[in-house]
């Protein structure tokens, strides 16, 4: 057995097999080992995957040995290897982080089917990226997104349920109009299979259904990706899930949909709809910047902690789809960066957040004075992260902004417009960020609320860890930086 | 002729579907849905699509009204009205109704022998599956070996579903004080259900059997006998009640089912890949590849069955069992 | 050591002293006081030690790691940023010294917090000052900014954290708004942002272009406290004395400037800079805040406030001489930076002693207090003589190679501003120094004499100095001759 | 036009309006069960979208018989979606009515207004 060969396979096959055994694994403490052993490994592969793919070719697998547009095939590129990473080693810190937090949010006899649905979300979303099969992605959307529903309504917070029900809602119509437009596209084409989509859909001469079909796909992948003004499960779904979820969910979930999106506007639709890159992005452009303004803004004015940065996520998003509408190598490679920058940002932020949760019981910001003197590392670690997610020098988030505004430069005088949008944006970042800092460090504490002692090691490790690495990839940034570029040339190559 | 009556039954589903969105009474509703998926597995049949339609009358019209009744039970049954609100619905439905409408005008004519999705790969499945699996159902072929991935992952989807729900329902329900009532003990004091239903269960289970293992010459196969199977069990718990029905069936079989099923599927898949081939690469599993691909396709056929039958059952003691604690 | 590790090491050991300050804080306070002694110690025997290299024309360089293409961590040791770096860690000495005085004799909070911060903001002013590229300097830049916001807010009432905000918020948002932009705009146009030697921006751009990049820099470094963006530094004073004497006398303030110098000469290139004519503004706008500032300081009551504004003044002295385009004014530039550093840091540790001894705050309590604090009053004076330019003090040969460059330059403008603000100076320190000396003390007043040795010690160290340099400051212009050697 | 072309694109209309009607009371709908039953109605409309393509002018279900020859087969691929499609949609609503069971218990109510002005 060629280890190497079946790496692509491994990658999904491994969490989701050992998510049944994880249900099996009943006695205290047991299923969390289990299970980021298990997330470890794949971080492991993950890693073996982007080592193999950085030179820029891509890996392919045939499931079942069947030649590609029959059986489902999966492909593993630089792009796919970035997102991989992400996924796969948000899992694994939150889930070394996870105990302390889990052990006093959910029940241990629950314990077990909440880490094997961990598991299973893991597995879906990894599915999703590494597969290139259009139904394919959507069973497995399927699978990370029914877990994820679990994940989230585990919560002590009754007000969970109706938001994950919310999120179930819009989820499955997302999802549906996604199948949606696969069904359209393989109506006019009789594939499934991506790279086969896009060479026949330039065949396709009724384009109709096939605009249509683009209009419900990229709806529905808006919806899952949670870009303005599609966004409304979201608050509600990362303030009241379980904090560790929180961190792992925003980290990755959905950058996801954001890929698969990217995947089909910028390879599949290519080649039939002309010019079909420019109206995505004349579409997406107006979208991405009122999302980056206005959910900013809501957050300059959140009093509760966990829906600050929920709302904070949602302009992130908008950053994201701002530098894919560009249509440039310089814009995609600046988004994915940012996928890969946010993520280490934000799972910082609600790594802290899980900290901070461990010693009060209300999050929101008039209650959290004073909490610098009694944990003053977990304190640290959200000042180092806040300053990547405003994109200071030095850390992570800068170098994305940077590329970003590079990329916007490059649309000439209107570029310099959107330097201003990104650098007011920034300063709004400076605010809600500042605000909670100086919650932490001047505000006197809240009656009866001043914590005893720190958070607990291991989660303080972990959060410690990822604020260090905000740092490191914000000086030492080639390795996602190779792959975020031959990312970009290998999405434009198919458009031109 | 055909085609009228395909006309008449498509007019009923549109006419069921706005009754259902329509009536206040979830009751009602749901008895309705039920009727909808007859429709629809109806017409899923005259569209040649019998597989789906064993599923759909199954799944759709079976498993999942058992499931809404039940949930039912344990909340409201009366909607409340409410009044405003609808003109935002309505423009956002109209715009898409109008957008897809506007779509079909480009689409291939139904039936139409050329039309793209003959062309290309479906006249490839139907050629080389006797070459390379030779059996005769070829969406069985597809559904567990060409395309064997998906399913493998659809199992994981039920195989989610299931654990979510016991996970949800996990938390003890609030404690109210609710007399016992003739739910709980089932209909076993009604002569007539118990009678009939005392003998049609073995034949349910039995025909069960047979699409599971019949799946590659007819129309069937794991799921849709999975959730036969369950049905089955679901009408013995309904009579006999349902702690009779878990006595039967224990809670800790159901959940081994779902993950044995789960396991036996991917168990099969990492077999393939320590034989040298791709994961699920049925064809290395015998020296014959065409015999390999047939003990696979069992192999797994019988995985999804246990594991949807179980996933069902798991998920229906879930809501029954909730009625009888609160 | 190599010259190339002296530098990061010379980057690394305050980062690796705030470490040490906040674990030895944990232990005892006066292992956290040794700590930072060895830390600010070992600092200047490694900056020093660079020196030799520098005066032999020598430019030590290293690059750190290639973030992007073309955009790199690099650092650079040439004179301005060695005397830069030199005057910091030099001060930072004397500082400490009398921040332990200071801070025990004010029983503050916190006061690990307060080392620890401080010898990061050292590590970012370092960094600021060796510092091999734009993109290297802003990162440093936004570091020094940050690390010093929990210093200015350290008392953390309401009105302090209020405070601290608009230090953040205006030295964030110029420098985001302004100085990104700018830098971003020049990594577009010259393809790099290194500091080189004669600039890299000559025949790459445009006039009316040139005056407008200029102005983005210019504003961009709210640091350096040009009117309209000196909001900051009046705000800052809310911060203990020593904050305000080394970061904001020092540190923070000259890292504004320095960067406006830097990029004059090493991205503008003061050639090209003369021959545009849309570049002309900054004179007067540099004119402008030294007149205003000193006109302002005329008016203030409080003596922190005072000097705050006289600061602002003093630092757009250093920016018209870099305005000025020429070798002599550049000089002038550089030197002034040390002059005024030596000046400033003597009056905010005097004004910090009077507040540990006497808890006065306002010009009119200070009647008479010569006679009770007579050496800390003494350096006081020399300071306030400094800022003036009087003989024999260091101000007086910093204005003097101003004045000889704003002559070369044949700029009319600069000397009379230069002339005019020495008059206000003088309008608003003599009369302090009357009252101090020859007023007799209201009656009833508290008892007090001088403040705690130490801080006494560290006040009367750098009034030495500032009469020092006005002798021996012979090394300083040689080495800062080289900048323009070859030029004008 | 011939019967089958009408059925073809009357199949395609029933799919939109179908569609449309789950929408709709998904969207409108506060209770969350009437909810839950939109939305497996919206979902069964694409089932039939994708099952309307299958259909070939004479096909039968494509099972090959031994010794038939040139049979023509409806097209077996969009049914094996759709059976995956069936069993997604029934696992979403049996988790959907877990959780409203649950937020039965919680909140005594499975109205939406009600919910939220409960909070």
């Amino acid at each position: 057995m060629d280890l190497l060969a079946h790496l692509p396979a491994l990658q999904v096959v491994v969490p989701m097999l050992s998510a049944p055994l994880i249900v099996l694994l009943q006695p205290r403490g047991l299923a969390w080992a289990g299970a980021t052993a298990v997330a470890v490994l794949s971080f492991a592969i993950a890693v073996a995957l982007a080592i193999a793919v950085l030179d820029g070719q891509t890996l392919e697998y045939a499931m079942g040995g069947w030649p590609a547009p029959y059986g489902i095939a999966l492909s593993v590129d630089a792009f796919s290897a970035l997102v991989l990473l992400v996924i796969t080693g948000a899992a694994a810190a939150a889930l070394l982080a996870a105990k302390p937090s889990i052990d006093q949010q959910i029940e241990v006899e629950r314990q077990p089917l909440f880490y094997s649905a961990w598991l299973l979300v893991l597995s879906g979303l990894v599915g999703i990226v590494v597969s290139a099969d259009a139904f394919n992605i959507f069973v497995f959307m399927e699978i990370s997104s029914l877990a994820s529903y679990i994940l989230i309504a585990g919560g002590p917070d009754r007000r969970a349920l109706p938001a994950v029900f919310k999120y179930l809602m819009m989820g499955t119509i997302g999802a549906t109009f996604y199948l949606i437009g696969v069904g359209l596209i393989y109506m006019m084409t009789g594939t499934l299979n991506l790279a086969d989509m896009e060479a026949r859909i330039g065949d396709v001469t009724d384009i109709n259904p096939i605009l249509v079909a683009a209009g419900f796909i990229t709806i529905g992948l808006a919806l899952k990706a949670a870009v303005f003004p599609l966004h409304v499960w979201v608050p509600n779904a990362y303030t009241h899930a379980p904090h560790m979820v929180t961190v792992f969910l925003a980290a990755c979930a959905t950058k996801v949909a954001i890929y698969v999106l990217i995947r089909f506007d910028y390879m599949v639709f290519q080649a039939t709809l002309d010019a079909h890159e420019i109206q995505f992005a004349m579409f997406m452009m107006p979208l991405a910047i009122l999302g980056i303004l206005i959910a900013s803004a809501v957050a300059m004015f959140e009093g509760h902690l966990k829906r600050l940065l929920a709302s904070s996520s949602i302009a992130q998003i908008g950053y994201i789809l701002l530098g894919v509408s560009f249509v440039s190598i310089a814009g995609l490679s600046a988004s994915a960066m940012h996928i890969f920058n946010h993520a280490l940002a934000k799972g910082g932020l609600f790594l802290v957040v899980a900290c901070l949760a461990y010693q009060y019981r209300d999050l929101r910001l008039d209650q959290l004075g004073g909490a610098s003197t009694r944990m003053p590392w977990t304190c640290a670690a959200f000042v180092v992260c806040g300053l990547s997610l405003i994109g200071v020098p030095g850390t992570a988030g800068f170098i994305s902004k940077w590329m970003l505004i590079n990329a916007a430069l490059e649309n000439g005088p209107w570029g310099w417009g959107l330097v201003a949008i990104i650098l007011v944006s920034s300063l709004m970042a400076v605010v809600y960020i500042w605000r909670i800092v100086e919650a932490l460090y001047f505000q006197t504490p809240a009656e009866g609320e001043a914590p005893q002692s720190e958070a607990p090691v291991q989660l303080l490790l972990v959060t410690g860890l990822v604020a260090v690495m905000n740092i490191y990839f914000g000086i030492f940034p080639q390795v996602p930086l190779e792959l975020a570029n031959s990312a970009a040339a290998l999405l434009l190559e198919g458009s031109r | 002729m055909i085609f009228i009556f395909g006309l008449f039954l498509l007019t009923l589903l549109v006419i069921t579907a706005i009754a259902i969105v329509r009536t206040k009474d979830l009751f009602v509703a749901v008895m309705l849905t039920s009727i909808f998926s007859l429709l629809m597995a109806a017409n899923f049949f005259i569209l040649d699509a019998a597989d789906v339609a064993l599923t759909e009358a199954a799944v759709g019209a079976g498993v999942t009204t058992v499931i809404f009744l039940c949930a039912l039970a344990l909340t409201d049954d009366k909607e409340k009205p409410r009044q405003g609100g609808r003109w935002v619905a309505f423009v956002t439905v109209g715009v898409l109704a109008l957008l897809i409408i506007y779509a079909t005008f480009d689409k291939p004519r139904l039936g139409d022998p050329d039309a793209p999705v003959h062309q290309h790969i479906a006249p490839w499945y139907i050629e080389k599956t006797t070459e390379y699996i030779d059996i005769p159902n070829v969406v069985t072929a597809i559904l567990s070996s060409f395309r064997g991935y998906d399913t493998l992952g659809e199992v994981f989807v039920v195989f989610a579903a299931c654990i979510g729900v016991l996970f949800i329902l996990g938390v003890s329900p609030p404690r109210k004080t609710r007399g016992v009532t003739e739910k709980n003990s089932g209909l076993r004091h009604h002569l007539i259900p118990q009678v009939v239903g005392r003998l049609l269960i073995p034949f349910i289970v039995l025909f069960g059997l047979y699409v599971q293992f019949h799946g590659e010459y007819g129309p069937g196969g794991g799921f849709q006998a999975g959730a036969i199977i369950a049905t089955g069990v679901i009408l013995y718990a309904l009579l006999e009640g349902e702690s009779e029905a878990l006595r039967a069936i224990p809670r800790g079989v159901l959940l081994g089912m779902v993950i044995g099923g789960a396991l036996l599927y991917g168990g099969v898949g990492v077999a393939c890949m320590f034989m040298g081939g791709a994961f699920l690469d049925y064809s290395v599993l015998a020296a014959d590849p065409i015999f390999g691909q047939q003990l696979g396709i069992l192999i797994i056929e019988a995985g999804v069955g246990m594991a949807v039958c179980g996933a069902l059952l798991a998920i229906f003691h879930a809501f029954a069992a909730r009625e009888i604690l609160s | 050591m190599t010259p190339e590790t002296a530098i990061l090491v010379a980057i690394g050991i305050p980062l690796v002293g705030a470490l040490a300050i906040a674990l030895a804080g944990r232990i005892s306070p006066n292992l956290r006081e040794a700590a930072t002694a060895i830390t600010s110690l070992s600092l200047i025997w490694v900056v020093w030690g660079l020196l030799p290299i520098l005066m032999d024309g020598g430019r030590p360089s290293v690059e750190v790691s290639q973030v992007m293409p073309g955009l790199t961590i690099a650092f650079t040791v040439e004179p301005l940023g060695m005397l830069f770096a030199a005057l910091a860690s030099g001060l930072w000495l004397i500082n400490s010294i009398y921040s332990v005085g200071y801070m025990r004799g004010n029983k503050e909070q916190n006061q690990t917090r307060f080392f620890a911060c401080f010898a990061l903001a050292l590590s970012a002013t370092i960094g600021v000052a060796f510092a091999g590229n734009l993109f290297t300097l802003f990162l440093f830049y936004e570091l020094l900014t940050l690390s010093t916001y929990p210093l200015v807010a350290h008392k953390g009432d309401a009105a302090t954290v209020r405070s601290a905000r608009i230090y953040l918020g205006v030295l964030l948002s110029t420098s985001i708004g302004l100085f990104l932009p700018a830098i971003i705009w020049t990594y577009t146009v010259a393809g790099t942002g290194d500091f080189t030697t004669g600039g890299i921006l000559a025949g790459k751009l445009n006039d009316p272009e040139i005056g407008l990049l200029l102005g983005l820099f210019v504003f961009g470094v709210g640091k350096a406290a040009v009117m309209p963006v000196h909001k900051w530094l009046p705000a800052a004073m809310v911060a203990p004395t020593p904050v305000s004497a080394l970061l904001h006398a020092v540190a923070v303030v000259k890292a504004g400037v320095f960067t406006i110098t830097k990029i004059i000469v090493y991205i503008f290139g003061i050639d090209f800079l003369f021959e545009a004519s849309s570049s002309q503004w900054l004179l007067y706008a540099a004119a402008f805040t030294i007149i205003t500032a000193s006109l302002v300081a005329l008016r203030q009551t409080n003596i922190k406030r005072l000097l705050a504004y006289s600061t602002i003044a003093q630092l757009s002295y250093v920016v018209m001489a870099a305005a000025i385009l020429k070798p002599l004014a550049e000089v002038g530039a550089a030197i002034h930076m040390v002059a005024h550093a030596f000046g400033k840091i003597t009056l905010f540790f005097a004004a910090g002693a009077i507040y540990v001894a006497s808890k006065k705050t306002e010009i009119h309590q200070l009647r008479g207090i010569g006679r009770r604090m007579p050496w800390t009053m003494a350096a006081f004076t020399i300071g306030a003589l400094s800022m003036i330019g009087v003989p024999p003090t260091g101000g007086f040969v910093s204005k003097w190679y101003i004045l000889a460059g704003a002559f070369e330059a044949n700029n009319l403008v600069a000397v009379f501003t230069i002339i005019a603000s020495t008059v206000l100076n003088a309008a608003y320190f003599l009369p302090i120094l009357y009252m101090v000396w020859f007023e007799r003390e209201k009656e009833g007043g508290k008892e007090h004499g001088e403040a705690p040795f130490l801080a006494v010690l560290a006040l009367c160290l750098t009034a030495l100095l500032t009469l020092a340099f006005f002798l021996f400051n012979g090394p300083v212009i040689e080495l800062e001759s080289q900048v323009v050697q070859g030029l004008g | 036009m011939n019967f089958l072309e009408l059925l073809g694109y009357f199949n395609y209309w029933v799919f939109a309006i179908i569609l449309t009607v789950g929408l709709y009371a998904v969207i409108n709908k506060t209770n969350l069960i009437k909810k839950l039953i939109g939305l497996s109605i919206f979902q069964s409309a694409v089932f039939l979208m994708y099952i309307t393509m299958d259909k070939v002018e004479g096909g039968t279900a494509p099972i090959i018989q031994k010794g038939v020859e040139d049979q023509i087969f409806s097209n077996p691929l969009p049914q094996v979606l759709i059976l995956t499609a069936i069993v997604v949609g029934v696992s979403t609503l049996s988790l959907g009515l877990a959780m409203v069971v649950r937020i039965s218990e919680c909140y005594g109510t499975i109205e939406e207004n009600e919910i939220l002005d409960a909070d």
